[in-house]
């Protein structure tokens, strides 16, 4: 099976019968993805999308079997939904929903801890693009037909420019083994360590390609994660050359707060990690394809 | 969001901080009574706008009288500041804190944001108080302390101890040196905030520990559960353009350049603006409008962007996902209907049904340059410009 | 620490529980006024005691008039009430809540207490509400659910609502009545509660979701920062003999027997009644006067024990440490010099200098009989009954 | 070395300067305790007992090195002293300290959860006799004579209690390895199971006597590890068969408000898992020996 989710994995909407999490369910029973029902409190016993809704997460799961989830939640309610999501017994759970309070996002964090390692959750997002494994299933937001199935892992913050690369990845002819979005904030619920982790013990992933940004520690702790762990070859860009410091570019998380948050100096720690880099974005394909080349 | 020094006092101080006795004023008549009710000999008359370093910017006088209070304001109402922080337009005075002087004998350093790493909230201090951080950081980092409050269970006295002892405080000081720590990692922890900076605080000549400058900034995710504090925002201090895209569901950033940018989504916007830099030019602005581009939001970057006079060309480029591109492209025929375009402009588009999208740019009225790729549209965007 | 259900329903209604209209009253024409101020046309007067189950002891009386408020209060005041929690010698009513009468419609069980296996704070609700929760667990096991709080970051809506439909409560009514759990919860955590019990919490006819008998006690150990709660303390509810004790630092629980226990450390002092019962014998209290006994609290204890007329033996059994058995046994002559004790003593002394303790005694001149170990202490206790 | 505390494990007094601090200072030392300083917050820099004072427990780990720490303040401060030690690196901490309130020990915990299982301290108490191994430390206020050195180990809720078992068993000549008080409050730092746990792999304990009482799920937790991982011979007795249901019995965690937790069906559970219970408080020591003598 691909890493975090696969063909069979259950999936359950929380706040299903919204416009949003209508129009997205619809969209990823589409692309195949095994969606077994959702929820949304007060509405439990009704049909939606010909499948049933429940109260609780917990219901959900009892009768179901869900084993991932994915928020469609107004930002008020997300870490309410999150931690819902993961007492419920939920492995996966991606959030979507971009403007979670940062103070939320530590609270999810803490109430996590209450978990022991196996049997803690995986938060993905939020203010992501969600996770797409091309070919088996999509718990996202993506346009799954720019994704090509195959063998290469992608972890991006921003998810546009994860559909880029994808896209650029298509057109050469490579494909992906899993991609996922961890979200463009300051706190998030996976880190690209905690992704890059588990593609290096994934099967079916050859090598990863990490799309970072500037602000925060995360993308340097995955490189140095990869040097010392990884065998897997990674390949990175880091966005915002352009970005000034001490402004925040669209993301809460991007911006420049010490050193080491900068782009250039990411890329030069990246590179002192072994990760190659691809110069531009424009030629993340191009970077990808000659990493795979010299395998 | 940012609010102006005498708001982060008053929120400060109801967390226990002592401030020096002061007040809010809008005209000199005004600062002279309010002056006279501080009472004492000294005062400081001090320009709140939403920027550090007003001193050298002459923002701040100090007064022997409430004469010279009443002057010291008159002189500084209405008037463009220009600091370091602020970037060369400068930022407006319409508010006048006024303050009892103070006697200081040393300047601290406190501030408390989030620490990315642990997750946590860390508290910064620093023996060398009345500078910035970033300056203490390059200049004397060795006097630099940290302090990771664990959210799970908030500060602890031992953790506002340990950073008073730190400070050389001395031992009949620490326990109100603990009290303002510990108030501002309270408000820190119950208001939202993503910032709170005390510089300097002081230790008075009297011994007393007083915040003489104080910064806070919020969370504007958080602001639907803080009324009182999302009251405080005043927009005059804010980039005009900037308030028309906040207020607007845009995320949008001022820049030098003139290259104007309409992207969705922020990493490839950065990656645009990473791209024409590379092409040789410099943009205008960052400008995310979202992940799912509406028309309607394609309308109101048209507009944004056509209300910066240095814009000589626009560059759009837009990954269309679930939204479709031969939709896109449609919010973009009808936003140039509504809205006049006398600049160079370049469109790329890309993702879901894009010849169908590229189709309708080609069908309609519109004077555009194709592109097909990012770089492609970045090295047009910069020939255009000539 | 206990309250009572008035002052435990003011917390909770202060922390966002609904509660019917009513207030407390200390006399007949009280009762009558507050019965009209309340308004309606049907009313309860409720005894206010530290104890449940005050509906069978004839303390809830439903009154169709003011009048008869009046004359229910009359009834209730100054009343013994015997009810299964409070042993034979019952509780003295001196307080009536006056409150308007509910019609019910369904009666649920919410109760918080500590888990010790998770150290969180767990909520136990039922769907049958008004017998005890002890009831409810036998007789009614499976309509139990519980939620353990996570009190890194308190309880979350989710399992307010988790609860609330696991109780069966209407969609319409799930919003208040997470609210009121959540109410129950914040009142736990900020108020350093022990217990917090609204049993029944109702759905009225109205549809309105109502705590209609509140029990909260809290830790005596955190009265020190709880001024407001500690001054709801009523020691007239109180055992006159465990209120003397707990004002001295004694640990103290009344019991049956007629073997009075005078031991330092509670897990001997339990260790020795049940030696006492295994010889045969009913210990008359529970009493630890701390690890270090010193002389002073061995004088109260003595002063404690002979206020029981049950006592028909004194058993001491002081495991000495660093505070020597010399030391002690100089306590104890010391305490027989101020206290006539009528009963035979039987002393057992062990640890640090325990001859040159067992000297001092023999050479005072008090009556007591020696025993050296545990078991021959609870012999002889038991032997001297006779 | 012995479980928990050795001859060298250099120690600091967190209210070194107080009335009971200095009293039991000065009995640690005199049985030989290695006191290496202590802290009173102010008094930095003072001298007391000969040893050096220090303002924070940082400052004290710092200049001694220190690995143990015995809190001597008073109640309302404890947690706050509790959590200074662990932050400050503190590996063992004896709380002694009764009256500290439940939700103060409730977010100890939580607060350590932010420290890996490696660099988390062992917190033992509250309201405890402490840590004696007989003949190398006392991190505790016990009577050290009563304690001869031996192969035992000791776990006990109450001290006088735990000091009665010492008597009885240095009576019939069987020492103590180290004997381990961990307190009669509801919410404590070290279960019985933490401490059977470490006897377990201890090379100097051969058997563990374990002196509970009535309340909590503890004692049984600790009967069924032992009857799942141990080795080694474990003799129990509960203290309480005559304590009222419902009434608190001087510890604050004694008393019965679960199944399982009245002394008889703890006594009944213990049996199940191997134990071999002392009948009455009176033969702990004979109940010792009998198991000493069949192995």
């Amino acid at each position: 099976m691909s890493v975090i989710i696969d063909k069979d994995t259950k999936i359950i909407i929380q706040g299903f019968t919204g416009k949003m999490g209508t129009f997205h369910a619809e969209e990823m029973i589409k692309y195949g993805s095994n969606i077994v029902g959702g929820v949304t409190p007060g509405k439990g016993g009704q049909k939606h999308l010909n499948k049933p809704v429940f109260n609780t997460v917990k219901d959900a799961v009892k009768h179901t079997g869900a084993t991932a989830s994915i928020l469609f939640v107004p930002p008020a309610f997300a870490a309410d939904s999150a931690m819902e999501a993961a007492d419920a017994g939920i492995k996966t759970c991606v959030a979507i929903v971009d403007g979670i309070p940062s103070h939320d996002m530590i609270r999810i964090k803490r109430y996590m801890r209450r978990y022991s390692k196996t049997e803690k959750m995986t938060l993905v997002g939020p203010n992501c693009a969600g996770i797409i494994s091309p070919g088996k299933s999509m718990l996202g937001i993506m346009p799954g037909h720019i994704y090509k199935e195959g063998k290469v892992g992608i972890i991006s913050r921003s998810g546009t420019l994860g559909y880029e690369a994808a896209q650029q990845m298509k057109n050469l002819d490579i494909g992906i083994s899993t991609s996922v979005g961890i979200g463009g904030d300051p706190i998030n619920g996976s880190s690209f360590r905690d992704i890059i982790e588990k593609f290096e013990v994934d099967n079916e992933t050859d090598a990863v390609l990490m799309i970072g940004e500037i602000g925060g520690p995360q993308e340097v702790a995955a490189g140095e994660f990869a040097k010392e762990n990884m065998k897997k070859p990674v390949i990175g860009y880091i966005a915002g050359l352009t970005a000034p410091k001490g402004r925040v570019m669209g993301h809460a998380g991007a911006i420049v707060s010490a050193y080491g948050e900068s782009a250039i100096e990411k890329v030069e720690i990246l590179k002192d990690c072994g990760v190659t880099i691809s110069k531009n974005p424009s030629v993340m394909g191009d970077t990808v394809k000659s990493v795979l080349e010299k395998m | 969001m940012d609010i102006h020094e005498y708001q982060a006092k008053e929120i400060l101080s109801s967390f226990g901080v002592t401030i020096p006795r002061g007040g809010i004023v809008y005209s000199p008549e005004n600062a002279e009574n309010k002056a006279r009710e501080i009472g004492g000999s000294r005062w400081v008359a001090k320009a709140q706008i939403h920027s550090g370093a007003r001193g050298k910017a002459g923002g701040i006088i100090v007064c022997n009288s409430p004469l010279e209070v009443a002057q010291a304001t008159d002189k500084l109402l209405g008037k463009k500041l220009v600091t370091n922080q602020t970037g060369p337009e400068g930022k407006i005075v319409n508010r006048i804190y006024i303050e009892e002087a103070t006697d200081i004998e040393k300047e601290l350093y406190l501030g408390l944001v989030f620490d990315r790493s642990s997750e946590s909230i860390m508290v910064v201090a620093s023996t060398e108080g009345g500078m910035s951080v970033e300056e203490i950081a390059k200049e004397k980092p060795e006097t630099i302390i940290r302090s990771k409050i664990e959210v799970a269970v908030g500060i602890q006295s031992f953790q506002a101890r340990e950073l008073a002892f730190g400070l050389g405080i001395d031992p009949d000081l620490i326990a109100r040196a603990s009290d303002t720590i510990i108030g501002c990692a309270k408000a820190f922890s119950e208001l939202d905030a993503t910032m709170v900076e005390v510089n300097p605080l002081v230790i008075s000549k009297q011994k007393q520990i007083l915040a003489l400058d104080c910064k806070m900034s919020f969370d504007n995710n958080a602001m639907f559960r803080r009324n009182k504090v999302s009251e405080l925002r005043d927009k005059s201090q804010e980039d005009e353009k900037e308030v028309y895209a906040s207020d607007r569901g845009l995320n949008y950033v001022s820049l030098e350049g003139n290259i104007g940018n309409i992207i969705n989504g922020a990493g490839l916007a950065m990656a645009s603006m990473d791209m024409i830099k590379l092409a040789g030019g410099e943009p205008a602005n960052f400008l995310d409008v979202g992940g799912g581009a509406t028309p309607e939001k394609i309308v109101k970057a048209f507009r944004l962007i056509t209300m910066d006079k240095k814009v000589k060309v626009i560059l759009v480029n837009i990954f269309a996902g679930i939204n479709r591109c031969d939709w896109v492209a449609e919010g973009i025929v009808q936003a140039l209907e509504k809205i006049e375009v006398k600049v160079p402009l370049v469109i790329r588009l890309a993702g879901t049904n894009v010849e169908k999208g590229n189709k309708i740019l080609k069908d309609s009225k519109i004077n555009y340059i194709e592109a097909s790729t990012l770089e492609e549209a970045a090295n047009k965007a910069v020939a255009a410009l000539k």
